[in-house]
């Protein structure tokens, strides 16, 4: 079944590239073409940039046009765009918001950002205190709060944002899920600078943003449950690739080790032998995930991936920062800049380990993961909770 | 300081094929019938009704004692995949049975020294022992420490700290006047004393052996027999990686159903954050053990990358095996301590695990070497 | 002041010697006269064994005597008696309580024990099943249950007891504090081995025990009340010695690391050092809180004491099995016995390496003692109770 | 293997004394006023409107600059308990201020070779700086490495990693024809170059030192420098370890704040056992730190047992400070990562604390000779 699938996509690929040689083709061109024909994501449905086949087979027709010289549509120009706000409204949106959306999204027209966390609502997302009210009068939403830690809000078009609709239930029932204009008055993003100087991120003020009738996603009161998928589209993301041995963070401090004779020490040695071998085990139980998800049988064992890849990420530049010795103490620049993606390698030890404090912070917190792999893996009881049967707007703040 | 590349992983399957899930659900079941808990916590105290059916099982009912030998010699012909399974299988029921000393180290050195004689009397039933102190890693780590010596035609010499007896067959590594050889020597031999020893593991003895005998003609000799001992060393030791994973994954997997059960100040103890979060860490260690250890056995299978994975697989399961049976005796309170419980078993072999086949520091050493991260020279630091 | 009790207490001590000289007179007659001369606890009452004086200045007397030859109480044979049965029954005993206890208890002809643990009730000593009624035709009260962890128990003449006299309050209201004959009919004791095949601790099995109205210490439901204080005295009587750099443990080690040059390994070297590090942290800590508790000025540092010391002992004598080698695959002696105390330094590195598995469980597991640390000392929020007002009878179990 | 006794401990005390309780008062006061978190922060934007009020209000308004300075030379003769004082509020405020560097460090070397007239202008004010890279934890350890040398009358070289910069008076041990020999060289003398680095710890830059300049007659030579570095580094890095100890207190006492106010999940966060037990762990490790610290300080203030004293205070408070930075980040969450906030100062200083005055590795090392734990002999391992 899966091989008529590929010799299908094959034909498909060649009919593409065919009808439009990527050696003469506009980029704007080819890429609409290529949505035309289903090879956007082939697991979307057909219409929509899809074929409504398994996901796992777009890394094929992926390889088959870059192999072809093709150009791609700059996926790490709209990662939340891809990764969590495609699924979403595709799980949970009208056809209009399909036709709407999801194409100039797909060929990078309209790049996403994402609004839920808050200055009090970080690890307990569903705490949100960002309203938003119906105007009676246009049927429009008014939106007012402020958001934290939005990646990409000074270049997006639109942001998903899970706001307040009704603070008179418990909290996680008066949610809603809107698709907002980040280009609409009353959006003010502002850069966050962070402990290594840059500033990745931005602070969203948004002040009486008005967000139409039809960019309400799913129903009112949804908004908790539809968050739940983008979450879990971006747990799905992590961790995908194929990982060479002394990739990343370990191959750096190896480097480092191997270029510098005269500043080893004994101490030092036992550390990096006992992270190398935990870099190793994290690549390997890594290679096992990704087997398991191409058979269909996703283990648990994925779950655990970001803490130990935390973990380690602070450890080894921990370490590295330590090899350096007095050069250790040397920090590459200051400077506010605001960089689209994060520069592991490309810059020096110091970044690394400043920056690595974040890897257990963004995305779930280490403790939020643990407390998920000890509840929905371990089946161990959730923590009491106070929070359930108040209304949101009787919790202590 | 050689631009020396570090060897590049393979794509090793690691994945479990149906003949290993069956043979694991096969050995699972023997072993939760022979093995216990009573019968294991008596053979500390010298009675022993628990080794003999549990092998019985394995080896006869099974067949898992020629599992590695050939079928030409009379054996199933496996590799150290399916071998993998049933050590984690038996790490997880802590069973006294000499799988790993005799079904893989003995016959892997008699297999690839082709000893078809005493191949056919293993895949019989038979057990055999390589007489070497339980720590050793390595040929080269063999060939560091007394032992013994061939001269005027007979092997004298005592080994001490020797795993897998008793047994039938004791192979023998000598350091002769040509190099090394190796010489099989009856266990009931004249002039072969093997005393035990009360053991921190009472489910895998320690002895001390003491050869005086004939010395006869050896099995092999010089660099053949450096070769297969460092095969089989290896062999085992990537073996034994998967009994530490099978072990630690039995003390989570216990100590989550004891915290699930159990109940102070109104709640279910494993309801304490505290307590969630250790055993989350935990969760993720024994997953990565059971991942390393199966890629460690598919190395050996395949026999690509076999140092650097059967190092870094023995070097991290057996902390996790330790740091597993620890917390599983720290959470299930003063219940773990007391004599009647599973659970000390699990420590005491996961103690005693942590030091067969080389520790962990030395496997950490063999990486330093494998992988170009090499020790700070002598006036450093 | 303190020099004016000082000498005073000299006083007291050289006429004690006068009229008794310790080379001619019968032990027990000698231990008499302290008693009577109030030099048994100086901060005990006049009347019972001591003067009013602070604490702090037994120890002097305890030096003068044993520079002089006088025997002493066999203090290590009765712990439970001297350092919790007494101060509780001092604190909360009546003066009938305290003329027919405190005597023969400080003289050691009557020995003690303690029934608190159950297996229902560990951490959470509040829990205790064991019930107490009375039997109303005698004043008598009928004990039924079962404790563990009871050391000394085979030994006893007398036990303080905590039972439930009250299962219809919450749990904490519903216990009362016993002092019961160990003699009596209806007592059973048997070993309990533990995991190094010693039975140090017993269990305790009771079945229509009769306990004297006389011997139920404070009222009704004062149980809980009570009993902290004879944990809080246990508290006190922890790690109040002086300590040799390299005592204990960490000697043990260094020992052996000394003894045996060809098992060294630079990883058990990096481990040694620190650890050793470690014990001397703890150790200069410990001289700190001694010397704050001689001025009267505890610092909460004490808190942690136990904490530390029982990982330290775990982690160096995991250390030391490892050193040995095969030899550390090798144990001294299964045999079940029944030690009066842990002999650590007396065996071998297997057996410290299992019986400091109990330093972090015995006494207050190490989890209650960070939960007491976070919340006392550091003024967070306790865990969210659910018993707290419920009725004993109606809590899951 | 010689049965050399290690070092008994002494019995110092621990407890502060009623001046150290007013010192401690004093200086938490001029440093909460002086050291304002946006004024640090700023700092590693190249804007300094905090290390000048700072260092006045500790050097002029308390006169702390020549707190070690004798009395005979116009300073408060106090000693190391009263620097160790100091110290710890430094780093509890990570103050940028050359207290440390200056009137420690090089202010110990000073007095311990006489040298009067510039132990004067300290106590007036000025600041030295001793140049040696900042990791020097000995005077072993700084022969081992290039530097300046001396030859032809002039003093030249360079010496990359110096803390202690800007200041006036550049100390300099060299590498002479006859052995080591210290020389004082104006940091305005023609020939000196100093460029200061962007720094990870913007509250302590580092420089690299560059000298060319006429020798001059050394303040001392030979074995005189080498005892006198030994001690001023060992005095250094004994109230160094203050600092690292009052560090670990503030982000501990920081977060334990944070916590108690933070609502999560309806809850106060510090209520979260998880959280909880870590900070009774960290609890238990500033405490220690604090005392190994006092005993630091103590055991220089008494000189005895000073090399054992300030090994341990090293090793153990350079990774408590760490350590309890990195919490102290994590358990902010997103807050503790901003730019405005006070916590990841403190990393910095934290992880730059742990080089210098040398790594708790190169410390541990240092006990290993001290206390007859000898390292594995090259053959073995």
């Amino acid at each position: 079944m899966s091989e008529q699938h590929r010799s299908d996509l094959e034909q498909r690929v060649t009919a593409l590239l065919e009808a439009h040689d990527p050696a003469t083709t506009d980029r704007a061109e080819f890429l609409r073409a290529r949505w035309e024909a289903g090879l956007a994501w082939v697991h979307f449905p057909a219409g929509l940039g899809g074929l409504g086949l398994p996901r796992d087979l777009q890394a094929h027709v992926d390889d088959l046009l870059a192999a072809a010289g093709a150009p791609d549509n700059a996926p790490e120009r709209n990662g939340i765009g891809l990764g969590m706000a495609a699924p979403t409204i595709l799980a949970h949106g009208t056809p209009e918001q399909h036709e709407r959306f999801l194409r100039p999204l797909w060929l990078g027209e309209e790049i996403w950002c994402q609004l839920f966390s808050e200055p009090g609502a970080g690890s307990d997302l569903a705490a949100v205190a960002t309203r938003a009210v119906p105007d009676e009068s246009t049927g429009e939403w008014v939106v007012n709060g402020q958001k934290v830690w939005t990646s990409s809000a000074h270049l997006a078009d639109f942001a998903i944002l899970v706001a307040r609709t009704d603070p008179d239930v418990p909290k996680h029932g008066g949610l809603s899920y809107f698709l907002l204009g980040m280009r609409e008055p009353g959006v003010e993003v502002r850069p966050l600078r962070q402990l290594t100087g840059e500033a990745e991120f931005n602070e969203v003020f948004l002040t009486d943003v008005r967000v139409p009738a039809a960019q309400l996603l799913g129903a009112v009161g949804e908004g908790w449950r539809i968050a739940n998928t983008t979450l879990n589209s971006e747990r799905v993301s992590i961790g995908g690739q194929a990982v060479p041995r002394e990739a990343g963070m370990v191959g750096k401090v190896a480097q480092t080790w191997r270029a510098h004779p005269e500043r080893r020490t004994h101490g030092a040695h036992r550390r990096l032998l006992d992270l190398w071998v935990q870099a190793e085990a994290a690549r390997i139980t890594g290679s096992r995930v990704r087997q398991q998800l191409a058979v269909g049988a996703p283990g648990p064992e994925g779950s655990a991936t970001k803490l130990v890849f935390a973990r380690l990420a602070q450890e080894l530049s921990a370490l590295e920062v330590e090899l350096l010795g007095e050069d250790g103490l040397r920090y590459d620049d200051w400077t506010l800049s605001r960089p689209e993606k994060v520069d592991f390698t490309g810059r020096d030890a110091g970044y690394r380990y400043l920056r690595a404090k974040g890897n257990s912070i963004e995305g779930g917190t280490s403790e939020i993961l643990r407390n998920i792999i000890a509840e929905r893996v371990l089946g161990l009881p959730g923590e009491p909770r106070v929070d359930k049967d108040v209304a949101w707007k009787d919790l202590p703040r | 300081m050689t631009a020396q590349p570090i060897p590049a992983a393979p794509d090793l399957d690691l994945l479990p094929s149906d003949v290993e899930t069956d043979l694991r659900r096969s050995v699972r079941a023997v072993l939760a019938k022979t093995c216990p808990t009573e019968a294991l916590v008596a053979l500390a105290d010298g009675s022993d009704d628990v080794s003999g059916p549990a092998w019985s099982g394995l080896a006869h009912d099974l067949g898992l004692a020629a599992l590695l030998v050939p079928e030409e010699h009379g054996g199933a012909g496996a590799g150290p995949r399916e071998a993998a399974v049933v050590a984690e299988e038996c790490g997880r029921a802590c069973a006294p049975v000499p799988f790993l000393t005799s079904a893989v180290l003995a016959t892997s050195l008699l297999v690839r020294l082709g000893a078809a004689e005493s191949l056919a009397r293993l895949a019989e039933g038979g057990t055999a022992a390589l007489v070497v102190p339980a720590g050793t890693a390595s040929a080269g780590s063999w060939a560091r420490r007394t032992g013994v010596e061939v001269s005027g035609g007979r092997l004298a010499g005592e080994v001490r700290g020797v795993v897998g007896l008793p047994a039938d067959l004791l192979l023998v590594p000598v350091h002769g006047p040509d190099g090394p050889a190796l010489h099989l020597v009856p266990v009931d031999a004249d002039g072969v004393a093997v005393s035990t020893h009360t053991s921190l593991d009472a489910t895998r003895p320690v002895s001390d052996v003491r050869l005086d005998v004939e010395a006869g003609t050896p099995l092999a000799t010089g660099d053949e027999v450096t070769a297969a001992l460092d095969h089989a060393l290896a062999t085992a030791a990537g073996v034994l990686a998967a009994e530490q994973a099978g072990l630690a994954a039995w003390c989570l997997e216990q100590t989550v159903a004891h915290l699930s059960e159990r109940r102070q100040f109104g709640r279910v103890v494993g309801g304490f954050q505290a307590l969630k979060h250790r055993l989350a860490d935990l969760y993720a260690e024994v997953g990565q053990a059971s991942a390393v250890a199966a890629h460690a056995a598919a190395a050996l299978a395949g026999e690509s990358d076999v140092p650097v994975s059967v190092a870094v697989a023995q070097a991290f399961c057996s902390e996790v095996a330790v740091h597993a049976a620890e917390e599983a005796v720290q959470l299930h309170g003063g219940l773990g301590m007391t004599w009647e419980s599973p659970v000390h078993l699990r420590l005491k072999r996961a103690k005693a695990d942590h030091v067969l086949l080389g520790s962990p520091d030395a496997h950490r050493d063999a990486l330093a070497r494998l992988v170009d991260l090499a020790a700070p020279t002598p006036e450093a630091g």
